[in-house]
């Protein structure tokens, strides 16, 4: 990570910050910390430790905002990353949780951060993944579709569009003139 | 809703309506009115995707659609066009449904850019609807993944010339074959899809109520308005409930 | 020929009044109390042309005292006033006939107030002096407090405040009556007149004020006006529609008569307010132009139909006196036809929104709407009485504002007209949103299934808006007693003519115009109907709503404050200063007369008052 | 007056007004367009845009409320054209006077609110509670503009304050201050840009047009036309005398039907309250300035 000359003296005030990060993950055992740079952390946690962890950052290290929560479907297992950004530290924390593919059902953490209300939603009409205790899980963006959870690997979108739609033959002038000259469609 | 016993008709070919079978006067006032029609055209100002940003630089100094007497008009009430521009979402595409069964006779749908031919570059998403003339009956596409506003001018002047001959009337179709159409919204919205328009009624009312009209997909519809009388003041009252009942988990 | 004079007339009230206290309660008695007082008005009727040529109808009802004989005696003016009382109680006992009577208890105590009520209005407009005046007012106002009181509950409260004030009035009349009685030692009018001038200035300034609020009361004139709106609300439909059309029409009566005929408006005109600020007749006119607007614009806030039409009553009272005041026989002759002219859609539009209420249980502008296919004739009617009061031109609201708008310009007084013209202008806006907020647009669930009102109850709003619109047409028909009226009490009469006016600089022909509207709206509906394709009728439901798909469960209406922009303009001037000052004092009276009960019934209430006169004695000497 | 006589002009001043109102509603586009550096439209294009309405084949109503509101709403107009001096034809102006006018000018203001009202459409009864609030704005200033006339021209005949007109000098020379309060009255009056808080296209779905289509809105297209017309007839007539031919009167109505637009095309909408506000300081104060002095001329 490069830093020119006027960011020298901002430089060393990372580095406390980072150290008293530090102090703070060192609290929880079953973590392991990988630091990507200095501003940025990614952490690995179990999945009952997680609202521990972010109360935790929430209340002693000034994260309050909780950016995002992103969902990766590895077929086995979901994993869960929750996005924290502090004003203060100004350092990126990403937490990675796995949860087991089924039941696809998780805590939620609205009581800590209520943005998580509609990451969850999201997360719960795209994966599937239920969020208990979350006032948000009725259907918002997909109240349309009543087929399974469509960004699941599972959910094959090129069989579905097949079945569900049809296509027309498209054969504009334009298109004719250019076949009469030789050319043709690359499919 | 009065009680219509659907009659199986498969039977496809459509009487055709010999032009000159109108007297003189008829047609004089025929092409007279066409010939107001095409000169006087309302764009219903409702940009469904990303096509609808090629409007503004049509209407305004550069191309000036007012020159060719369009002008882009608020409500699907005064409008003859309806612009489909770009993708069509399953949930855009109830309320554009819902805008055309609201707009006025003679009307013309033209779907700019190539994602209401074919779904365009959203060609494999399972939410949008691929081709637009299942649902609508469309005069005219302009392809381009959003199509300059030069195409968009010479689109709109080749329907006016279309309106001109007379020939522009697909909008009868979406009255005379309304059970293909009907057949299509209900295979994307399930069966008990329908709007507060009373198309078969409307059919009806303005003489164009052919043997298409009414099939097994109308029929399907007139049991469940029977069944709901849906005639009466708190029909969308009860359905709302009986869907929030049936949506939850 | 006049075959039934007013002995008749007064045969057939006692006659009225004797059905309607014994047989109050039974099914028919209604209908027959409906043709009495047709009958009377047609006894009027027949003898009009007498009244007409000056002459009057006399009746064997007199008594002298102190030497005074009182006399009763009906004038021209005293007949027109009479026939429309006689045209409002008939309507109204019409409107209560019917099926309307089985949803209404106390329907005797309803017939017997409606015909004592008539019985006294006759007695004054028959007063011939101002003794007779004063003995027929004070039971004007007893009854009239008897008719406010019939529902009990609020408008038992009303009535209460009403009585206070009619009780202030009649003291400022007595004590007017007084300083009249030992300036002219006679209470005729012609007597008075006669000696009206030995009396000082200032006395003469005294009396004429008095007189103005004794009778102002009644007519609900701006500082006395809080009592009128709740007053005229809160009673039973056909109450209602008397009060509004004719009860506050009695003070202006009185004042036409009293000012005009007695005092004569020469001398108003020369009389100065102390300080030489403003002759009395501005003063009374920007006092009138005033009452036209505050009122106007107070009805516009309000959500309770009654209300709205009740402080439009109020309003228009003050747009008569404008009239009447304007020393211009234009001027006069709209003042006097505006009276008729409000009586007859006044009635009107309180029938229709009473009959609103009798179907649907309430007369809140929120909890209304889109009745209009569901109440066709009522929407009628109520349609034709809104034209009438905001005066737009096919009904005869239009005629007597004109002639006031082209007095108040004749006689140079461009700030009035402008006054004037804001009254009519906040009316227009606060009948449309009656209209509007009551049938048009969306029709409630549970006003689904709405019937219209049996036809007891519409046919009286039909003729009602039939007159509206007749007299609109034909304004010279008003016109012509008016003129007589006029004739009577010695001041400038109007040149009209069976369409309506035509002075020398500008003239209004109603026939013309209103027939140029007729041939106007036929081309409109030509154009409309054979040029353009027949239309489809839509539910309520294909509306545009942005895309959204309209479900009844939200109400799809813009009818809760209806004027927002204006309201946000002008609200700092609704400051409810008139509304403290009078409640204070019906408080005190109310506190006081508690504290005398509560005297009275001690055990031995003597010794108290005893106490306390020689207490207060020994003040007065001490001090 | 003969009977034919009049019939003939019964039919023809409203189909005068007409189409000098189609040409006044296409010099308004036009001068539009060209201040936008645009084209602007062809030349019969307000007259086709009519046309083309009327001939929709679907035409759509809400009751018959609806359709009595827009005849009403024809009516009046029509009605208040026959009441207008034009030169060369008199019609029925000896028979009503300029307060007749204002109020038959009131007419289809209130058929149009109350076939808007049958729509049963929230954005239509906003719009007409904003048009009626700003009737109110505008008609006080106008109001206090007619009384300052009337009372110097000493009459309310709109014939005779033509021909005193004629005889001694333009009410715009007599009368300026009051002539410049009259023109900001008629801007408003006529509905246009920073006034036209009721054709919100914006905010409120052009307000009460937002369910008329076909010959509907072609209705309300022909009482555009013919609103311009009236208010432009009136002005003249008030203060620019009247018309001695008609070859200088229409320059006269154009140049009164100018003024505004060539103001509107460059303003943003005002709020409800700030017409309101705005309309009752600066021209009320000019009218009763203008009142004031005609008052102490005497």
């Amino acid at each position: 990570m490069v830093w020119d000359q006027d960011k020298e003296a901002t430089k060393d005030n990372y580095a406390s910050q980072t150290i008293v990060l530090d102090q703070i993950l060192h609290e929880l055992d079953t973590l392991n910390i990988e630091q990507k740079n200095n501003q940025r952390f990614r952490v690995d946690v179990s999945a009952e430790a997680l609202p521990a962890l972010l109360s935790l950052l929430k209340g002693r290290a000034g994260y309050t905002q909780l950016s995002a929560i992103s969902c990766v479907d590895w077929e086995d297992e979901f994993e869960l990353v929750y996005h924290l950004w502090s004003y203060e530290t100004k350092v990126l924390v990403s937490a990675h949780i796995r949860i087991q593919y089924t039941p696809a059902v998780y805590v939620s953490v609205y009581d800590i951060y209520t943005p998580a209300g509609f990451f969850e939603r999201d997360i719960y009409e795209m994966y599937g993944v239920y969020f208990e205790g979350s006032p948000m899980m009725e259907k918002f963006i997909l109240t349309e579709w009543h087929g399974p959870a469509p960004m699941l690997k599972s959910f094959d979108t090129l069989k579905y569009v097949n079945d569900m739609f049809n296509w027309q033959e498209y054969q504009p002038d334009w298109l004719k003139e250019i076949q009469a000259k030789g050319g043709k469609v690359v499919s | 809703m009065k009680d219509v016993i659907p009659i199986q008709t498969n039977n496809t070919e459509t009487i055709a309506v010999s032009k000159n079978s109108k007297n003189i006067y008829q047609q004089a006032i025929d092409t007279f009115s066409n010939f107001c029609r095409a000169r006087s055209l309302f764009v219903l100002h409702y940009c469904t995707g990303c096509g609808a940003i090629e409007l503004p630089p049509a209407m305004t100094s550069r191309f000036d659609m007012e020159r060719l007497g369009i002008q882009p008009m608020v409500t699907p009430r005064q409008a003859d066009i309806l612009l489909i521009t770009g993708y069509v979402s399953i949930k855009t595409l109830k309320r554009v449904i819902l805008t055309y069964e609201q707009m006025q006779g003679p009307k013309y749908v033209i779907g700019i850019c190539s994602c209401t031919v074919n779904g365009g570059m959203y060609w494999q998403s399972y939410a949008t609807a691929k081709v637009l003339s299942e649902y609508l009956p469309v005069d005219m596409y302009i392809a381009g993944c959003m199509p300059r506003p030069e195409a968009v001018l010479t689109g709109l002047q080749q329907l006016m010339k279309k309106i001109e001959k007379g020939e522009a009337n697909s909008w009868e179709n979406y009255f005379k074959r309304y059970d293909y159409y009907l057949g299509n919204q209900q295979h994307l919205f399930g069966d008990t899809w329908h709007t507060p328009t009373d198309i078969l009624e409307e059919a009806r009312h303005y003489h164009l109520y052919g043997a298409e009209s009414t099939g097994n997909n109308t029929a399907r519809l007139i049991k469940y308005t029977v069944e709901h009388d849906l005639t009466k003041l708190d029909a969308p009252l009860r359905e709302k409930d009986s869907m929030t009942k049936r949506g939850k988990k | 020929m006049s075959v039934l004079d007013l002995d008749h007339v007064f045969f057939l009230l006692i006659v009225n009044i004797g059905i309607a206290v014994l047989w109050g309660n039974r099914p028919f008695v209604g209908k027959i109390l409906t043709l009495l007082y047709i009958l009377e008005g047609l006894s009027i009727l027949t003898s009009y042309h007498v009244l007409l040529s000056g002459a009057v109808l006399s009746s064997s009802l007199t008594f002298t005292v102190m030497q005074q004989t009182v006399q009763w005696q009906l004038g021209v003016s005293g007949g027109f006033f009479a026939l429309i009382t006689f045209m409002a109680a008939g309507l109204a006992t019409w409107f209560s006939s019917g099926v309307w009577a089985r949803s209404y208890a106390p329907i005797r105590l309803l017939h017997s107030y409606m015909a004592l009520n008539v019985a006294a209005m006759l007695l004054l407009l028959a007063s011939n002096d101002f003794l007779g005046l004063f003995i027929a007012w004070e039971l004007v106002s007893l009854v009239s407090f008897l008719i406010i009181a019939i529902n009990g509950g609020r408008s038992a409260k009303a009535a209460y405040s009403y009585i206070l004030y009619a009780f202030l009035g009649a003291m400022a009349i007595l004590l007017a009556l007084i300083i009249i009685w030992n300036a002219t030692n006679s209470f005729s009018y012609v007597e008075v007149r006669h000696h009206w001038s030995t009396m000082s200035v200032n006395r003469q300034l005294i009396v004429v004020l008095l007189l103005i609020t004794g009778f102002g009361i009644k007519m609900a004139i701006l500082p006395f006006h809080r009592w009128q709106a709740p007053a005229y609300a809160y009673v039973p439909a056909p109450v209602a529609a008397f009060l509004g059309a004719i009860s506050s029409r009695m003070g202006l009566f009185a004042l036409f008569i009293v000012l005009l005929q007695v005092v004569g408006i020469d001398v108003i005109q020369t009389l100065w307010l102390p300080f030489e600020i403003i002759n009395m007749q501005t003063f009374l006119l920007w006092l009138a132009a005033l009452t036209l607007i505050i009122p106007t614009f107070i009805a516009l806030r309000q959500t309770d139909a009654r209300l709205l039409l009740a402080w439009h009553g109020i309003g228009q009272g003050g747009f008569m006196l404008l009239g009447i005041l304007s020393a211009n026989a234009l001027g006069t002759a709209g003042g006097i036809m505006h009276v008729f002219n409000h009586a007859s859609y006044q009635a009107a539009l309180f029938f229709a929104v009473f009959s609103v209420s009798y179907r649907t249980g309430t007369a809140d502008l929120d909890r209304l709407g889109g009745l209009v296919t569901r109440m066709p004739i009522s929407f009628t009617v109520m349609l034709v009485g809104i034209i009438g009061l905001a005066g737009l031109p096919p009904m005869n609201g239009f005629v007597s504002k004109w002639l006031i708008y082209k007095a108040l310009l004749d006689e140079g007084m461009p700030l009035l007209f402008l006054a004037a013209v804001i009254g009519t202008l906040g009316t227009i806006l606060s009948v449309y949103k009656l209209i509007h907020n009551t049938f048009l647009g969306q029709l409630r669930l549970e006003h689904e299934n709405i019937k219209e009102v049996p036809w007891s109850m519409s046919i009286p709003m039909m003729i009602l808006a039939s007159i509206v619109f007749i007299t609109g047409y034909f304004p010279g028909l008003l016109l012509e007693s008016i003129a007589a009226m006029q004739s009577t009490l010695g001041i400038s009469v109007v040149d009209y003519h069976l369409g309506g006016v035509n002075t020398g600089k500008g003239n209004l022909n109603m026939i013309v115009v209103v027939s140029t509207m007729l041939m106007a709206i036929g081309m409109g509906a030509l154009i409309f109907f054979v040029l353009g394709n027949p239309r489809k009728q839509v539910t309520q439901w294909d509306n545009y709503a942005g895309g959204h798909f309209l479900t009844s469960d939200m109400r799809y209406q813009y009818s809760h404050n209806f004027y927002p922009g204006l309201m946000r303009v002008i609200s700092p001037l609704y400051r409810n200063t008139i509304f403290w000052l009078e409640s204070a004092i019906v408080s005190t009276v109310q506190f006081m007369a508690h504290i005398s009960y509560a005297l009275f019934m001690q055990a031995n209430y003597l010794l108290y008052l005893i106490l306390l006169v020689v207490i207060s004695l020994l003040w007065v000497l001490a001090v | 007056m003969s009977g034919q006589h009049i019939f003939l002009e019964l039919i023809l001043m409203p189909l005068l007004a007409f189409m000098i109102g189609l040409f006044l509603v296409l010099m308004m586009r036009k001068v539009r367009a060209r201040i936008e550096r645009r084209v602007g439209p062809p030349f019969l294009q307000p007259l086709w845009d009519i046309i083309k309405l009327y001939v929709k084949k679907m035409q759509i109503s809400h009751g018959v409320i609806h359709d009595l509101g827009i005849i009403m709403l024809l009516g009046g107009y029509i009605t208040a054209e026959v009441f207008l001096p034009v030169p060369g034809m008199s019609g029925f102006t000896s028979q009503g006077d300029i307060i007749t006018l204002i109020y038959l000018m009131m007419v289809p203001s209130l058929g149009l609110a109350l076939g808007v009202g049958q729509c049963a459409n929230p954005n239509g009864s906003i719009g007409i509670s904003r048009a009626l609030t700003a009737m109110l704005a505008y008609d006080i200033p106008f109001i206090v503009v007619i009384a300052g006339a009337c009372l110097y021209y000493g009459t309310t005949d709109l014939t005779e304050i033509i021909a005193l007109q004629k005889s001694q000098q333009w009410g715009l020379l007599s009368m300026p201050i009051l002539a410049l309060a009259g023109l900001i009255a008629i801007h408003a009056m006529l509905g246009k840009e920073p006034f036209e808080i009721y054709v919100a296209p914006a905010e409120i779905a052009t307000g009460p047009m937002v369910e008329m289509s076909g010959k509907y809105l072609g209705s309300l297209f022909v009482m555009q036309c013919l609103q311009i017309y009236t208010i432009t007839v009136l002005y003249t007539s008030l203060f620019l005398g009247g018309g001695y031919t008609w070859f200088d009167f229409i320059p006269k109505l154009f140049l009164v039907a100018l003024l505004p637009v060539m103001i509107t095309v460059i303003f943003p909408r005002y709020k409800t309250d700030d017409v309101l506000r705005w309309l009752w300081k600066w021209p009320t104060g000019l009218a009763l300035l203008g009142l004031a002095i005609v008052v102490l001329q005497g």
